[in-house]
């Protein structure tokens, strides 16, 4: 499939938005201003920009406990994204999800969530109710290679698959969970081989590399939209830091980073743009000042926002108070 | 007004609510046309509006309660049944982690209008994984309301206030009432949340309890009246939203509480209860609360143990006499 | 292979054995004299059997909601059982467990579980310790075509995968769960598929035939003794009574209840012992006699024994009450 | 005696059984060489006693209690760590159906001998899906043992017990003691289970509380002897077995009573001690029981709203100087 120009320029700017971002979430958080934990999404950015480029805004997403690249991707606001980093009034849960729960329904987010693989389900209950609203709306799910491991994997591949909800499995495999190489904790090569069992068409793809995603994806929706059913797309991809704040991620082997940091998604993308005449590196340059400006207002506004009042702890349980 | 059973209680309420509304619809294990729920709930309802919105699931309950939570978020109206309670156990994180607590950790973002239909109680021989009471979980989940019908009418009202509840409901039924009958409106009424309803008035006691023993309660109190022990008899309906207010008057009238429920004791619904009342009517109480459970063990399988577990009349009446 | 003489007799046997076990409890059923619900294993008679000839006395079985069979097999006390199921004082879990946690630990069995697919992770762990301690026990793990929907069923394969441990998983794929046809429920034909995604050799069987299960299981466990890991055998089988005790099972269609009416496992062990010279008809009438006696007296012991003293039911929550 | 760390008197305490017993072995997720256990309990004991019997395990809550239950009840004694408290949600059908009742529904011829290790607690803004206190959840299951050490001496002494019982514990930490240096012994010690310590004296009101909330009493105790205020503060070291006595003995003596966990309030451990402590004490009590929880709201991340969800100092004073 040859991917028209303007999709590059969308694929790559994307992709570096979620790496600016990232960027400056781990700049702030370095001033200590980020209370809690960081799951960045450094390194797998292509996955998120690849698939949300082949979604329409009225599709769904589902993330997780390193969701910031997914919601960013998807278009949430970067104030109120970075806002709730920090725990802010302003941010896009009013200060009470953070980083793990990172979410903004409106354009889109199902939700973040911090319990690993507890998105699968939800996401086949908004496929399932895109079919029975009779719309054509799709939800791509994102999980890691350590959810695969969790019983709701099997139970929503399952599901999705009997009903043929219109959905796409997105394993972004970053060969860790933590601190656990998947080596360990999982027999087989691919994930992939998983969705099989399932009757669930899967593919294995570059994940550093946002035209293999985005590919993969397009077709993946379009199946779906069709009411083909669900598709499972692997992404091999890699973190770029550790698993969380503190974690100098010693446990990977050095050959093994240096494969990987020599595949920097951002760099991969645009390579392909510029080849493809897409994009000039003067473009280039001037899409990564505009999004540098916007993060950067971005980080201030987060800064400088209202943490909220005590007592707002009590708002939200339920839609009125009992 | 005719005589019908719990069951079909619960079935019309369900029934009115589908024609109601287009978005609402039931998912479970075997709740379709082959079985109508185990409990025969559903029975029917997949022949009047199709296999697609009365939908069998396969035996996946943690993915059952995800599902209907990604439903309810994007429009929908899912009444979920876990076919017993005591296999909520494997939906505990999607319901008290996701469906309970997403309002709040989105900011207010999301809203969770799903009913999750459960069944609890004993007395069916059917031993420890299929006759716990499990209650208490839930109410100390914030973010879940519970309802608890013991009564035909009420059933058929909660589940209709269920349903059009913007926040997550656990719906929990009991085994033993399916097939009591009582006079139910045929027409359209809704139950309000947080409404206790007082199903007898007494001077001198009063009981409070869920489910099975709301009925056992009423027969002990007509057994003691014989005696000249007048006792007031308080069915909650919900347990989240509380009824505070019913119960502490009462209780500031008698001056003499006995809970009871059919929970293993400890940490039973009954222990919070009893720290509420003696919180706020301390200086009412002329006596302990008294608390009649179940005993801190698995509910046994043999006739002769289930029966000795499960609280019966003579431990009410003996706990009321006791304090009067 | 050729299957020994011998191993055929006893294949029959305990194929028998387990149906007039059934029958008698069918029986009694009928007078109502067992309490609460029943999942008969009639019709299944030939998984339990083969599985267990190819067992060693100090293997394990994990069972199910429909144990009996199971339990039966493994060489359960018949008076125990039987007594259990009627609740009685004299029954192997001292009536505390009935028919859906029939248990014998002594003679292997592992429990019977009311939780559906909720054996699978107790297996996982019995058989992690089978070769912590350096035994060469082996687990056998029975559970039924719905139980591989549930999320245990992904984890346990997938843990037991890793860890290469001594385990036989056999899914007695009857057609059924409760009322839902298996075509509702799993998108693939087989739930083999499954097994082979988690890279365990999976085979599929005639689970009416005592022989094709025995023979696959000495396969498998053979390869488990020998520190090669899991394997999954699927039983194709059918139940030849409704899910549980008034269930007349109206929804299944009348030409496959015949067909498999027509695959009796007792008929279909007998005959090939019959062929293969293992066994006379005459033999054969002895072994059902001396196995109708025996059953017939488990149904006068657990009939006559005592129900527990009430405030037992207050023994046994812990080793030492507290 | 040396200064440690409550982390790494846990440690100890895991070291010394593995020495002393070869079927002693820890599973759970990062548990063991790339990271020692989320909050590094474990760290350094898969160098010393090999990856076997320090297991790394795939993200699987149920089965890795599942996989506890099947080595316990056939010879080994799994210590199972699930990472954080929240998590045992997607575990509690293995924990609570199969563990807590498998000696029971067996009539006694299975013995469950596991731990499952586990942490609660907030105060990290790690937000509603790692910062819960379940215990509540636990403590109405029969059949559960439930350790709740907030010391370092405690923790040693506690998981040592509760490796050696025939029968299955959850063993609960909490994120912000971890860090806490106490001296403790090197040589071997047992803290026997359902005894509670009384951790400070005092004759005008009784502190029950645990984990984190001990140490907070302890300061405000100290804090209100300058005002003449006499605070006797107890921690119960085991919520099951529950030492009662101690208890009871304490509000006869003082005639009040103050509740504090971090818990939300609905529900919680508290409500049970209330339930008790009236029911047991009722003629000694001056004042109403009182109960100082989290509101029952989930957790919320932000510093400004969970410093408001925990009870702090003020509060726990504010209760007791409400009904001394
Ligand atoms: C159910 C559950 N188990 C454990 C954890 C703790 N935990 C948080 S992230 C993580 C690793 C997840 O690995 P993976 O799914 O591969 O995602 P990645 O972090 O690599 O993006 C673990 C174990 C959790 N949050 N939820
Ligand atoms: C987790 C769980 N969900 C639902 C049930 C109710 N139930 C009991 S048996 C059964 C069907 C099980 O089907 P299968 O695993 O195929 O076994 P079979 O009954 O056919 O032997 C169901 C749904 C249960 N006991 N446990
Ligand atoms: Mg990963
Ligand atoms: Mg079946």
């Amino acid at each position: 499939m040859a991917v028209k120009k303007a999709t590059l320029v969308d694929l790559f700017t994307r992709t570096l938005k979620v790496r600016l971002f990232e960027e400056k979430v781990w700049d702030i958080f370095g001033q200590n201003l980020v209370p809690g934990t960081l799951h960045l999404y450094l390194g797998q950015e292509a996955v998120a920009a690849g698939v949300t480029v082949a979604l329409k805004e009225t599709d769904w997403i589902q993330s997780t406990h390193r969701g910031h690249g997914h919601v960013v991707a998807k278009g949430a606001d970067m104030n109120a994204a970075m806002a709730e980093l920090l725990g802010k009034k302003t941010g896009s849960c009013k200060g009470k999800g953070g980083s793990m729960h990172i979410t903004q329904f409106d354009v889109g987010v199902l939700g973040a969530t911090g319990v690993v693989a507890s998105g699968l389900p939800i996401a086949v209950g908004a496929a399932l109710s895109a079919q029975m609203r009779k719309t054509d709306e799709v939800v791509a799910c994102f999980f890691g290679d350590g959810a695969s491991n969790n019983g709701t994997f099997g139970e929503s591949l399952n599901m999705a698959a009997i009903w043929q909800l219109p959905l796409v499995w997105i394993v972004e495999n970053n060969l860790y969970a933590m601190g656990t190489p998947i080596t360990l904790t999982c027999p087989s090569q691919n994930i992939a081989d998983r969705g099989e069992a399932y009757c669930t068409p899967s593919v294995v793809v570059d994940g550093n590399n946002a035209v293999e995603v985005y590919e993969a994806t397009v077709e993946a929706v379009k199946r779906a939209r069709e009411g083909g059913g669900p598709s499972l797309i692997e992404c091999k991809t890699y973190r770029m830091r550790g698993h969380s704040r503190f974690d100098p991620a010693k446990y990977r082997p050095q050959d093994e980073v240096d494969h990987w940091m020599g595949r920097d998604a951002v760099e991969i993308i645009k390579n392909i743009a510029l080849e493809q005449k897409a994009l000039t590196e003067k473009q280039a340059e001037s899409i990564r000042k505009k999004l540098q400006k916007a993060v950067d207002k971005a980080g201030d506004f987060a800064i400088k926002s209202e943490h909220p009042a005590p007592e707002e702890a009590l708002d939200d349980v339920f839609k009125e108070a009992i | 007004m005719t005589e019908i059973t719990y069951r079909d209680a619960l079935k019309q309420g369900l029934r009115e609510e589908m024609l109601r509304d287009d978005n609402v619809f039931i998912m479970g294990e075997d709740v379709g046309l082959n079985w109508g729920g185990a409990f025969k709930v559903t029975k029917g309802l997949a022949e009047e509006f199709g296999e697609d919105r009365v939908r069998d699931t396969p035996i996946s309950e943690n993915a059952i309660a995800g599902a209907a939570v990604g439903a309810a978020i994007t429009g929908m109206r899912p009444v979920a049944e876990i076919m017993f309670g005591d296999l909520i156990s494997l939906a505990m994180d999607q319901v008290c982690n996701q469906a309970a607590k997403m309002r709040y950790m989105f900011g207010g973002q999301t809203s969770v209008p799903l009913v999750l239909r459960s069944v609890f109680g004993g007395g069916k021989n059917i031993a420890s994984h299929h006759s716990q009471s499990l209650e208490a979980w839930f109410m100390h989940t914030p973010g879940l309301k519970i309802a608890v019908p013991a009564f035909a009418y009420d059933a058929k009202g909660l589940i209709k206030t269920a349903i059009r509840d913007p926040d997550p409901v656990m719906f929990f039924e009991h085994k033993l009432v399916y097939d009591r009958k009582e006079e139910v409106p045929e027409e359209e009424y809704l139950i309000p949340f947080g409404e206790a309803k007082v199903r007898r008035e007494g001077a001198d006691v009063t009981v409070w309890g869920t489910f099975f023993m709301v009925h056992k309660a009423l027969e002990v109190a007509e057994e003691l009246a014989k005696d000249g022990i007048s006792v007031e008899v308080i069915d909650p309906r919900t347990l989240v939203p509380l009824d505070k207010k019913t119960l502490i008057d009462s209780v500031k009238k008698t001056g003499r509480l006995v809970l009871v429920t059919e929970e293993t004791k400890t940490g039973a619904t009954t222990a919070e209860i009893a720290a509420i009342v003696q919180e706020e009517a301390f200086d009412w109480l002329d006596a302990p609360v008294m608390r009649v459970n179940a005993p801190d063990t698995p509910v046994p399988f043999s006739p002769t143990l289930e029966q000795y577990f499960i609280p019966d009349n003579k431990r009410i009446a003996d706990a009321i006499r006791e304090i009067v």
